[in-house]
This record gives structure tokens, C-alpha cells and sequence, in this order.
């Protein structure tokens, strides 16, 4: 007796239940869950935007808290739209099928190129403005949980470029970084490119391994960073003459600090998302020890600026948890809680050396810490795949049947996947920005804003208003409007 | 009348607005202001880097008072504003030529 | 062999699994996938409390930001109670079985009048006090997500009429939007009332079809707005003798665009929350669509202050952004992701506009925007659900077979049914906001706060405290408290 | 023909569904739903740390903002990790099998003693660190959960020690909070101890039952407040020569009041979500009542001080919607919603009671109020349970078969189970920290501050920076940086 | 030449700009204040304690001009800052010595 | 005595500050104040409508120094202060009959 007897049996009951039926409705639970779990989650993670406007619109001085606080807004917006024109398209064409969430197999069409006896992903070309085969439940899931990562990629800059850089600049510099440059390493990393193809291809490991995207996501906004900060310059009264440093206070230590708080919260959508199921058990792992390593962060950063300095920075305690939170967003579902604590609390040491040499040796001026807390620890979080993972989790990544095992457990390939994914994100991003750095700064006319419009300030000059007008104006006063408008 | 502008340490505000009541003061403007002089700042802390600070807080007072008060109320504002370290503030007496009360139009030493 | 005989066959088994048991379980994980979603989503609507409050205190003077921010609060307890008590019974009481929340059909009792062969519901009669049948799980869920839906609409008047509303006037008036002027619409809109039935008894598309709220929120959000800031007047100083209007700019512009961060964020729970169900994968659709429009809000307002001033106005950038999602909140299940950009595109548009025909056309005084951002958009939105509408969705909506479609795909019933429900709202909400606004005149011995507490700020007459007390009284000083109470 | 045959029978046909594989990936589902619920509302309970920070930050002044706002950043850390070195594996050992995260049942492993005829648990013994057994999904998951509820009592304090309490006795005392004071009670409240066991071999009720927490975690907290602020002394100024204290305004009172919106948003986390179980439809109804509670809270809070001083005074409707949220806590799963109603009414008059109390018979300097919010409403909530419990819920909760039922049903030994789990609250916690408090004293030379520094304020000599450093220094000048430090 | 150091209310200072401009005043400068005199300051609440603020907001105007026109300048003060109400403020007038305009190093009266 | 008030562009500050170090200064009191004069402000933005702002922030610095040294003091600010665009400021000199200092008692120059 066949199933499709079994199924004319149950036919002529009333109600007629199935068993197929019944499975395929588990199954849709099952996807029902995943969606309900990865849309949360993207939630969460779009949510960060308000963290990282706090942080560093705290970090940065009154006068410009407007144009602060604004790039950090229209980013959210302008990136976006940017991705869904063209850069989710180049991102996700490799994918496969969506197997969480529901198995939908339209989307793949990749370039590839053979090398070496094997295909390599270079970027999607499928997905453009959503429509089409793209118009579907599945892939609008995917797409909105990707899209809040490319975000937080585009809105680390931000920070670094902070008190100086033109409006105007910005709006179509932070297109290419949706558009495009994040877009093709993201591919690479997390769409079926050559990087996560490492390990099917040419055995190292499980290839490229990025749970979250401590690469992907925080190494390349902090090589973005980095780069763009180089081309862009220091704050006038940053350096003195003989390049000593000087300090120049963020004005609202709080928020940066209620911000980072927003950053801890929507870090958990950050990383134990990043499973896009939630029948998968592991997230409760994952969320631990994205907690866990936040928390060692913090904690390691106070102690080693207290014992260096007297005090316990404030400042740098905030960072110290977000490089905490960065370091394990790569290695949060493959590692044990003490590995986890580990990685944290190195983390926190790096981001306080860190500052000090990309202020002091490279003599760069990041008013938030973006480089440190991402680049620097983005790259140790892809390492620490190659150092910790336990091999307990992650069989089956990337079509390497093993679990993701790290040097301490004896994977040596993997921690050399690792290390190629640190040196091509250093080496894509690094150009690509440079490229997209010249073209914009030929559309708008340059990247920096006057003298004049720095020393006073860049809230009236660029953006029209000051963040705090009554401090600014008259208390009382209601001004008179300028020029009539016809309604 | 005199002007006598105090500028004192802010968590002294309250023993000198008691102590001017005492002497007969009236009324006074108060502003927050900061203060650089012999009292020699701190170092602050900020992202890992540490810096001096030499612009310290401080409150001044402008008291106008008819002459004769002077005396009373700068002896009223040393005894309570003093701490005896550095850093305590000023006392400057600046003469006035005119006083008028906004609401009635007074003038001189009754517009106080 | 029946079931019957298949759960026989299958009960003397050990352990005795039965395929109706199992069933059940599956139905019944479908039932918590939907209240898990439906609250989560509702914690969500609810956390745009503070959205609300911080855009709306961002936006008006320091002098007048406690009263600013604690009507924000308080609507929330004041308005919910009067729904508790009254407005959710009213509103609820022809909605039908919850399908999604268990089935759960006891709730119906509907008063209907009949006209030209049908009944119409006009209010329900059931579940005050949430007691009785009401005392169930998936009734308090229902009543969960519909109450913080109801306290948005309360708390958008707030900023039309803030700095210079009595906080005693604000008290009753809120009762009676949450009691009764909300739930009435919300009844014919989404209780089963004769708006929802002008498709299935009139031919009319899908009848009124408003996915989120376009109208029923916002629009009735807006209508309240307009009404009662034009029985209030403008603030002093407003508009000078001849008419003309002044600029008044709030105090601390990075705090309103936190908070429409923070509405950012609880809208994905607004749009893709009101499936009332984990289990329909087109939340998918909804979250991304929800995303996109707020995108694109953001971004025409920005490129059209921009061309128009030559600067990119920070506070209109995050009032386009919200005339974005507002504008979406009715089609953002119906439509495809280019619509969804378009729909945003003109809302943002729109917003900049409506603000300089409400200030200098109406001459009303709309300190946040509130009108310009919920009336005008709202409408826009219920519109937008006749043009865009694809066909792809919503079949079986208000018992009307097929899926809801709009102009542009050839649905010429739903442009109709759409245009009624706008006029409905402003007719229903404009009058009955006139009639509880002089009753609550009546009441408080007036609205409006005196001239000299409009002067001085209404923060220390009217609520005890200023916002920011170090900036008023001496910093330093202890304040001997006055009036000594016994414990 | 037996189950058995039906799968063989199955077996043959291909694909080959078996109704135990269905039944099992059903049951799989369900412990995803749990997993997702229980995590997605850990979330919401860290968040709660922002809206704790922003709260005591707004009603602390300027000059402290920066050492308030850093306790409060880091006690999430440090608590944590003192919790996951030893508090967690004190707290959870007698837990028994995680029921809803998948049944997982290795962690057991209490020290109980043996006294009138039964056992009863002390502390638990397994889970240190987080490795051995406890490395498994379903540990982590109750780990997280677990540990965010702790951080919230641990933050409880630094609201009442704010303004004077040097920084490294925080620092020391929390890791007491976290790792010992609090799991030990919470050991006998939830992880099977004794006071969990009074029902079962007592008789009492259902034994000592506090749905989320308004013992556990609001009254520990409050007790730990009260004796520490006890220990700790009055700020400077609060109370005159005569013992008539002086009100000392905080320096930003819509923070407070946004900080209370997030709290109230994670407060749904924290009630709904301990059920640990999204398949307990049972959440709707904890959820509303929770929102009803914290709504009936501000109202009677604002309609008592208005009544009594003729003004809504913001920071104690603020106070008051806490003090509602704080005593739903345990009976939020119990009552029906007019008794949620009735509680948070009374909650709303405690606290401003309470306030009176604490400042003018208690002579107890407590700046934002965490005694009367979290203590007397904490002991309010146990006992409402004791009064309020409708018998509709709870069958089988702490082994006792009857729902749990208070006074005003019938049940009077579930009232005196709630009485001895307050005493025995205020003893455990007052005397442990007392002892915790003198310990540390002596690690950090003192808990407070020169007279020096709380004059000057405690921002810059005890962390090292102003919270808004624009307002101290220069507003312009960038400061040049004292020490170089070789990268 | 004087300087002419004006107290008044907050919601007054653009009336005042404004009778100034009249007056043919072209600088001065503002700064925010806190005022203690007759008026009583008011009561505050907070956290169910009520207690008094002494100080008042208030702006404060200081205006330098050739001796001719103080009187010009107190009046168009008086008129456009009076509400009759106590707490309106005071004028008070002190001499100067010399005036230097920074951006020219102009002396005396053209330097204001 | 003289008191010298200076009010300058806020960015100069830091240039005005060493400059006074160098011309023998050692305590002065400064405050932020907003000025009007020849500068003429700025237009900004508000949710769609432009409005001007007359008011520009500036550093007001007071500085009481012998009467020997005004001069000194005078063209140190001139030098430090000076952009040569409009708004760059002005130094009053005004009289001051006495100092002293809260700490110590000590009256006359040698209390400043
Ligand atoms: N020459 C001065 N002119 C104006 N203000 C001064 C002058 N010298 C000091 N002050 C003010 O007095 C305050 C206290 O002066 P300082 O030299 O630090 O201590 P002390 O008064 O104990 O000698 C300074 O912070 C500053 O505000
Ligand atoms: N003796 C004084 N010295 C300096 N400022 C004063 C003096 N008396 C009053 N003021 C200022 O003038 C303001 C108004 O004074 P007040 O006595 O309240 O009312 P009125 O000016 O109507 O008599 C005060 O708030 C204070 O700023
Ligand atoms: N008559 C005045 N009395 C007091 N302050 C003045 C006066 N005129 C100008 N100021 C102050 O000097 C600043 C600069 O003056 P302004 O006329 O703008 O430029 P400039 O000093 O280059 O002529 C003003 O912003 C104001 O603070």
C-alpha cells in the first residue's frame, strides 16, 4: 500500500486529515517560525541605527551634533535604496535556495569565473528592485535582513568622518557603499562567492566563515573607515603642529552611552538572527555569547584604561563592550561561553591599544573609535573562527560537511580561510573606497566643508539648523520666516 | 552705588545668598561663568586620552548697592564664600553712575 | 476504514499517537507562532510611545518640554483605560471569530442597523472591562494589539497642540478619543462595520481596506489634530499681525530624530504585526515594503527641501520619513516593492507641502507636524491602497472573494470604497472631536493655558517641574522642600 | 494493526513520513516557539538596562550624570559575569528539567537539608561557567533569561547610592549582587528551594509563587537598596541641621521619562516571557495585565499628588507607572484585568506614600526612588498574589495540582506562603548585604566619596570626564592631550 | 562713553531688540541670567516634595554707547521691557573708559 | 584697576587665552554670550521655513588688571582675536574701585 493509497483512504473521511497534510503543515510552522525569527531579528538589527546615532552624535561636539546626528539618519534611507536597486542583486545571486526559509530557489544567477578547475562567485545578478522572480515572501524576508547589515556597514563611517565632511559628499558616497562596495564582498563572504567557496574548493576548511559578520559587515565598514578617514583629514585642532594629538570631547557622554545600550540590545537580532531559523536551537548559544563577550568587552577595556590611567573612561568602556560585541559577531555560534569571555575581553584590550596607534602612529582622526572598535576588532573576530571554534556546530557550512573547527581544536585551514578574508576585505573595500572616494568627490565638488563652516560649526552652514537652537538663538524668541512660500 | 561682582565657587551659592540677605542685599543677577587663575584646572580623561582642563566652573554674583552697603556686603560674601583653598574667587567693586527699576521707572538708590 | 477507525486502530498502540493529536499540536503551534507574533509585534506598536514622546519634546521649546513629554506619557495610561473600559468593546464587537488566534468567536455582539437590504454595523457591545467572555487569551491578545494602535492615534494630537494646552483639558480629552471617538471609526473600518461591508453589500472592491491603519490611525490621529488645533489657536507669537508666520524651533532636533527612529522601528510591528499572524509569510512583504516607503519618505522630502531652501532641513528629513510610513501603513500588504517606493516618494512630498498649507494657508499652528505628517499622508495612504493595490493579496478581505486591487490594475469599486472612508473619517472624527472638545471645555474651565504661563513656559505652572531643572534654578543648591507631609 | 505496522507501512512508500518523525519535528516546533519567545523577551528585558540608565541618569544632576549613567553601564557587565562564574549554577540547581525548552534535565544538582520530614533546597551546585552539562541550547537559553533578570536587580541599587558612592566599591559590590545575594533567594523562589517547596511540603498554597519576579527580583533589589542606602549615608544637602530634607531635582526629567517607556516596553519581556513558553497562550493575558497594571500605576500616582499638591508632578507619574509594572510582576499570570487594574491603582499610591516615608521617617536619601518603586511595590506584588489569584491559572505550579488561588478566592495559605517569602527576603538580603557591603569596604577603602568630590561632582575625579563636557571646558577649544602613549 | 547693563524678562527681549534698533543702538551683547530680588521666585515639584526656586530666569543686555545716548537707550528700555509687574528688572548704567573695535583696532566712540 | 571685557569669536578663545598668559595675565572669568551687531547672523531652516538668527554665540572674557597693564592686555587681545572679518568684536575698559580676594583678604592689585 502506497502513500497515495493511504491518502484516497483518509480521503473519504470527513474531515479528511492526512498525514502529508499534517507534515506539510509542520513544515509550514516550521517556516513560519524561521520567518517570524528572522524578521524580529532584522528588526533589531535596523533598530542599531538609533544606537549608532546616539553614539556618535554623544561623541561628538554640540555644534555639529545636527549634521551628526543627520548622516546617520539619511544613511539608514540613502543606502538603503541604493541596495535595493542594484546591491542586493550583486550580493545575493549565489545564494542558493533559501533553505530556512521556505526552500525558494529563484534567486541564483551568479558570475563566475573558472580558476583552477572550479568555478568562482564573483557577484549576483539577479534581484534588481525586488520585481520579478525577487517578488516573493522569502526572498523580501532574506532581503530585509540583509539590508539592515549592509546598513550598519554604511553608517560605521559615519563616525569617523564626523565634524568635517560635506553633506552632500556624503549622500552619494554612502550610495557606492550600498550599492556596491559592500554588495561584492558580501558576495564573496555570504552569497556563494569565492571566499566562502575556499573550503569546498580548495580545502581550507570550511572556507570562509563569517557567522554574523565581523568581516563582512564591521571589518569592512571599518576599512571604509579607514581609508576614507586617511583621504579626508583630521579635524582642524586635532593635531598641533608637531603632530602631537589633541583631545576633543564628545558633548553628551550619556547618550553615546544610552546608545551603546540600543547596540547591545539589537546586537542579539545581530548574530543569533543570523541562524534566519529559529528552529534552530543554537541561537540560545549564540545570544549567550554575544551577552557574554559584550559584557568581557567592557569589562577588560575599563580595567586596562583604570590601571593605565587612574580612572575608568567612560568612553572607552562603551567601546570597549561594542569591540566585545564586533570581535564575536564571526565566532558567536561556534564557540564554547569561556571562549566567548576570551574573545571579549581581548577585544576590549585591542580597541583601547588601538585608538592610541590610529591616533598616535597613523596620526588619523576618528572622533567615535570606528576604526578601532571595527576595523581592528572586525579582524580579530574572523580570526578568533580560526582560533576557537569548537567544531560542536556549523557541520555542513558552506558544503564542507565537517563542523567549523579553529586552530585551538585543531583546524588548521580554517584559520588560513580566515586570514584571506582579513587581507581581501583590506584589499576590495580598501580600493573600491578609494575609487568611490575620487568619483564623488568629482559630483560634489570635494568631500570637506570650508574653514569657516568647521570653526563655527557645521549645523547652520551644512544642514540648515542647529541641533539645540534654543542654545543657539534667543530662548524666547520666535523667529520670523524668511521667504513666503505659496502653500 | 557700586557694582560688586563676586565670582565664587558654585557649591558656595547658597551660604553667600544667605549671608547677603543678612546684610540687607536684596537682589542680584547671577550667572554661570568659568573661572582661570591661580586654582589650577584637572585632567580629564577621554578616550584614552588624558587632558588638562584649566576653565573651572564658577557662579558670579553682580550686586548693585548703594555705597554704604559696599563694606557690609563684600565682608558678607568673604566670610561665607571662603573655603581657604585656592580657587575661592573674586571680589571686584565697580562704581555705578545710574540704577533704574524697569516697572516703575525709579531711579537711583531706592531702584535696588 | 474511516478516521474514526484510523484513531481506533491507532489509540491501543503504545505510546498511542494519533493523527488527530498531532493535528491538533500542529494547530496549535500555529496558534502560538500567531500570538507570539501578534504580541511581539504589539510590544513593538507600544514602544513608539517613546518615538512619539521624543519627537514630539524634540520639537517644542525646553521651556514647554515637561508638559510635552508627560502628555506623551500619559496618553498612554489615561487613553488605554478609557479603551479598556469602553472603547475596545465598542470597537471590537463585530469582528468575528480570531482565526488566527485560536478561533476564538464569542466576542460578537454588534449593533447594526438596516439599510437597502443589509445589516450594517455601527458599534459593538461587547467585552467592556475585558471581563465575562472577554477573559481569554486570544480576546487580551486581540485587545493588546488594537489598544497600542488606539494610543497612537491618541498621542498624535498631543504635538499639534502642545505648548499651550491645559494638562487638565488634555486628561478628559483623551479620554474620550480612546473611549469613543477611535473605536467608533475603528468599529466601521476594522470591526466589521459598515465601511468594511461596503464591498460584500455594496459592490465596492473589498469595501474599505486600510491594512494598518492609514486611516484608521492616522488619518483619525490627524483629523482630531486639525479640528482641535484650530479650536485652540496658535501658540503667542506664532503669527505676527498681518498673518505672517514665525519660525519657532524646537529645542533638541537629534532627540526627534532618535525618536523617529524608535517609530521606525515599532512600525514594522504596526505594518507586518496586523496579519495578526506569524503563520502568513507575507509579513515578509509587509516588513520590506514598510522599510522602503519610509526609505524613500525620507529621501524626496530631503531632495525637495533641499532644491527649494538649498539645505537639507534636518526636522522636515524625519517628518518625511514618517510621512513615508504613515502613508504605507494601509497598502503595505497589497503592493509590489516599487510601488512601495513611490508611495513613499510623493508621501515625502506631500509632507513638505501640506506643512506650508497648514502653517500659511490654514494659518494653524502645528508645532510637530502632526496634520501635515498623519492627516495629509493618511489619506494618501487609504488612496494609495486604490492605485496600487496589485491583485496579489487580500483575498477573502471583508468577505469579498478576490484579492484587492486597485486603479492601476483595473479595481475601480476599491479607488471608490477608499475615497468614502476618507471623507467618513473626517466627517466622523471632525464633528465628534468638536463635540468632546467643548465638553471637555466644560469640564476644565477651558483649554487653554493662561498668557503668562504661555510666556514663562507651561513646564513649571502647569506640571510643578521644569525639564531641565539645573538650567533654571541654581545648579548647586539643595532646594528646601516646603511643605512637610506626614508619612 | 499496531503503530508500529503503520510506519513499516509507510516505510515502503517513498517519501517515507512516519507519524512519530511528524509528531517528534511538531514537538520540535514547539520547542523553537519557546526558544524564540523566551529569548526574543530576554532581549526586551536587557533593554530594560537602557531605560534603568536613562531614568537614574535623568533624575540625578548634571554633575554626577556621567558616574550614574557609567553604574549603570556596568553593572549589565559585571553582574553578568559574576553570574556566569558562580550565581547561575547557585541559582538554577534544582531547577529540574527545562520543560518547555526541550525538556533537558542534567542540571539538577542541589544541596538541600533534610528538616521535618522533607528536603529542602539550599543553592544549586552545577553550571559554572557555563561548561560541562551546561553547554546545551536549552541551558544557555534559561542562562540568558535568567541573567538578565539578576542584572535588573543589581541595577536596582545604584539609583539610591547615586551621588556619592565611590565607583570601585560599585564595581565590587555588584559581583556580590550577581554572583551571590541574588541567586541564593532566587534558588528558593525559582530554582526549587525551599520557599518553592512550601506548598508541596507545607501545604501553603502552591508554596511561595512570584510569576516574574516582583520578590525575586523588584523586592531583592529594594531590600539590597534600603540597607546599602542605610550603610551608605545621606548626599550632602539632602537633609538640614533639624532632619527637614531638601528635594535635590534631577537634571533631565523627559530622559526620566523616555527611560520609563523602554521599561515599560521590556517589562512585557520580562512578565510574558516568563512562561518560558510561547505555546502558553496564557501570555496575552500576563501581557495586558501587565499593561494595565503599569497604566492604573501613573493614573493613580498623578490623581494623589495632584490631588495633594494641585500639580501632576512628572517624576512621580513616572515613579507610579513603575510602581504598577513592579507589583503586576508576580501576579501578572493569575489575575483577571479588573484585578490587574486594581492592583497597579494601588501600587501608584504606595510609591508616592512610600517616597514620603523613606525621605521623612526613614531619613533615607534615595534620588530616583528604588526603594519605594522596587521595595514596597516589590512585597505589594508578592502579597496581591496572595490576594488576587483567581484559580484559573497556575495548576501544577511548584508540584502543588490546584491552580493557584489567593484570599479573596478562598486559598489562605497561598497569602501566607507570599508573607514568608517577604520576610524572608528582607532577612536573606538585608543580612547578606550588609555583609557584602562591609566586605567590600574594606577591598575599596570606603564606599564614599570626599566631601571634595561631591561638592565638585563625581563625574570628572571619579571617572574622569564630565557627562557633558562642552558645559565644563571651553566649548571650542580642543584640548591638548597630557601623556603620550607609545602606540 | 556707557555701559548700559539692562535685566529684563525673557519674553520681553525682542520688544526690546527691537525699541533698541529704534534707538539707534547697533551692538550689544546678551547673556541668560538668573535673577534673585522682589519677585518671589515660585514653588516647584518634585518626587511629592514641593519647595522654592529663588531665581528667576532672566536676560541680561549689555550695551555700550556714547554718553548722548544713554538716556535714549534707558528710555526705549523702559518702554518696551515694562509689564508692571514686579520682576520687570533694572537698568544700570557704569562708565567706560575706552571702547576698541578688534577687527579695525578703531578707539573710542566709532569702535561701538 | 581696570576691568577689560573682551568679546571675541569662540574659536579664537584658545588663541586669546595663551596670548594673555604671554601679556602677563594670570586669572580672568569668561562666559558664553550671544551678540548682535554689524555680523548680520545667519538664516536657518525649520521644517520648511527660513528665519533669520541675529544672534551670534561669542566668549565674553572679563579681566581686571592693573592699570599699568591694560594696555598690554589690550593689544594682545587685538593681535590673538583679530580674523579681520566682521563680528570679530570689542574690548570695553572699565573702571574698577576694588579687588579682593575670597581666600586670602588681600585687597587692591595684589588680589587679582
Ligand atoms: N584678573 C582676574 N580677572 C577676572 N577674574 C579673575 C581674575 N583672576 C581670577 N579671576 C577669577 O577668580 C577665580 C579664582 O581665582 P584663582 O586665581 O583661581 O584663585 P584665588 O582667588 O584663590 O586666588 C578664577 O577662576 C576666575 O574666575
Ligand atoms: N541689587 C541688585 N543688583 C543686581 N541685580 C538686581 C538687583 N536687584 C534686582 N536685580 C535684578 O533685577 C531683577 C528684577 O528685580 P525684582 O526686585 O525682582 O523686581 P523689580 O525690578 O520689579 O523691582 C532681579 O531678578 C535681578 O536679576
Ligand atoms: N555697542 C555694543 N555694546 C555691547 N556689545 C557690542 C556692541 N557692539 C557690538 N558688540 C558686541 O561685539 C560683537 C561684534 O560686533 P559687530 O558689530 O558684529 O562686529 P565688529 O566688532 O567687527 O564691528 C557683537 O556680536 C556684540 O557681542
Amino acid at each position: 500500500m502506497t502513500v497515495a493509497s493511504i491518502a484516497l483512504l483518509l480521503a473519504d473521511a470527513a474531515p479528511p486529515l492526512k498525514l502529508e497534510d499534517v507534515a506539510k503543515s509542520v513544515a509550514d510552522n516550521t517556516t513560519a517560525i524561521n520567518f517570524v525569527w528572522t524578521l524580529v531579528a532584522g528588526f533589531l538589527v535596523m533598530f542599531m541605527q538609533a544606537g549608532f546615532a546616539m553614539v556618535e552624535t554623544g561623541f561628538t561636539r554640540a555644534k555639529n551634533a545636527a549634521h551628526t546626528v543627520t548622516m546617520n539618519f539619511m544613511v539608514y534611507g540613502l543606502a538603503m535604496l541604493a541596495y535595493w536597486v542594484a546591491g542586493f542583486a550583486i550580493q545575493a545571486g549565489g545564494v542558493g535556495p533559501l533553505s530556512t526559509l521556505g526552500g525558494y530557489d529563484q534567486m541564483n544567477r551568479a558570475f563566475t569565473i573558472h580558476v583552477a578547475g572550479h568555478d568562482w562567485g564573483l557577484f549576483g545578478m539577479r534581484g534588481f528592485f525586488l520585481t520579478g522572480v525577487a517578488y516573493n515572501a522569502s526572498v523580501f524576508a532574506y532581503f530585509l535582513f540583509q539590508m539592515v547589515f549592509m546598513d550598519t556597514t554604511a553608517t560605521i563611517p559615519t563616525g569617523a568622518l564626523a565634524e568635517r565632511w560635506k553633506f552632500s559628499a556624503f549622500c552619494v558616497f554612502s550610495l557606492f557603499v550600498g550599492g556596491l562596495i559592500y554588495p561584492v564582498f558580501a558576495n564573496w563572504g555570504w552569497g556563494g562567492g569565492w571566499l566562502s567557496q575556499l573550503g569546498a574548493n580548495a580545502g581550507l576548511g570550511n572556507g570562509y566563515v563569517d557567522f554574523a559578520g565581523s568581516g563582512v559587515v564591521h571589518l569592512t565598514g571599518g576599512t571604509i573607515a579607514l581609508v576614507s578617514c586617511f583621504l579626508l583629514g583630521a579635524r582642524k585642532g586635532k593635531f598641533n603642529k608637531d603632530g602631537s594629538p589633541n583631545a576633543i570631547p564628545g558633548h553628551d557622554i550619556p547618550m553615546a552611552m544610552y546608545g551603546t545600550f540600543i547596540l547591545c540590545f539589537g546586537w542579539f537580532g545581530f548574530n543569533a538572527g543570523s541562524t534566519l531559523a529559529g528552529s534552530d536551537v543554537r541561537i540560545a548559544v549564540i545570544a549567550t555569547n554575544t551577552m557574554l563577550a559584550g559584557a568581557a568587552g567592557g569589562i577588560s577595556a575599563m580595567i586596562y584604561v583604570w590601571s593605565k590611567y587612574g580612572k575608568p573612561d567612560p568612553s572607552m568602556l562603551a567601546n570597549g563592550t561594542l569591540a566585545g560585541l564586533v570581535a564575536i559577531t564571526a565566532p558567536c555560534a561556534f564557540v564554547s561561553a569561556p571562549s566567548a569571555v576570551v574573545i571579549g575581553l581581548v577585544a576590549g584590550v585591542i580597541v583601547c591599544v588601538a585608538v592610541v596607534i590610529v591616533e598616535r602612529k597613523l596620526k588619523l582622526d576618528d572622533p567615535v573609535g570606528a576604526i578601532s572598535v571595527h576595523g581592528f576588532n572586525g579582524a580579530w573576530g574572523l580570526l578568533s573562527v580560526g582560533l576557537f571554534a569548537d567544531g560542536t556546530y556549523g557541520a555542513g557550512t558552506n558544503n564542507v560537511t565537517g563542523a567549523v573547527t579553529g586552530l585551538l581544536y585543531g583546524g588548521y585551514g580554517q584559520f588560513a580561510a580566515q586570514s584571506i578574508g582579513v587581507l581581501t576585505n583590506l584589499l576590495w573595500v580598501g580600493s573600491s573606497t578609494f575609487v568611490a572616494w575620487k568619483i564623488t568627490g568629482l559630483i560634489t565638488k570635494g568631500h570637506r566643508v570650508s574653514v569657516e563652516t568647521e570653526e563655527m560649526g557645521l549645523d547652520t552652514p551644512e544642514m540648515g539648523v542647529p541641533a539645540y537652537p534654543a542654545q543657539e538663538g534667543a530662548p524666547e524668541a520666535a523667529m520670523p520666516v524668511l521667504q513666503k512660500v505659496a502653500g | 552705588m557700586k557694582l560688586v561682582k563676586a565670582i565664587i565657587k558654585p557649591f558656595k551659592l547658597d551660604a553667600v545668598k544667605d549671608a547677603l540677605g543678612e546684610a540687607g542685599v536684596t537682589g542680584l543677577t547671577l550667572s554661570e561663568v568659568k573661572g582661570m587663575g591661580r586654582q589650577k584646572g584637572h585632567t580629564e580623561l577621554y578616550r584614552g586620552a588624558e587632558y588638562t582642563v584649566d576653565l573651572v566652573p564658577k557662579v558670579e554674583l553682580d550686586i548693585v548697592v548703594p555705597d554704604e552697603l559696599v563694606g557690609r556686603v563684600v565682608e558678607a560674601i568673604l566670610t561665607a564664600a571662603r573655603t581657604g583653598s585656592v580657587g575661592d574667587g573674586k571680589i571686584f567693586v565697580i562704581p555705578v553712575e545710574e540704577a533704574v527699576r524697569v516697572r516703575t521707572g525709579e531711579r537711583g538708590e531706592t531702584a535696588v
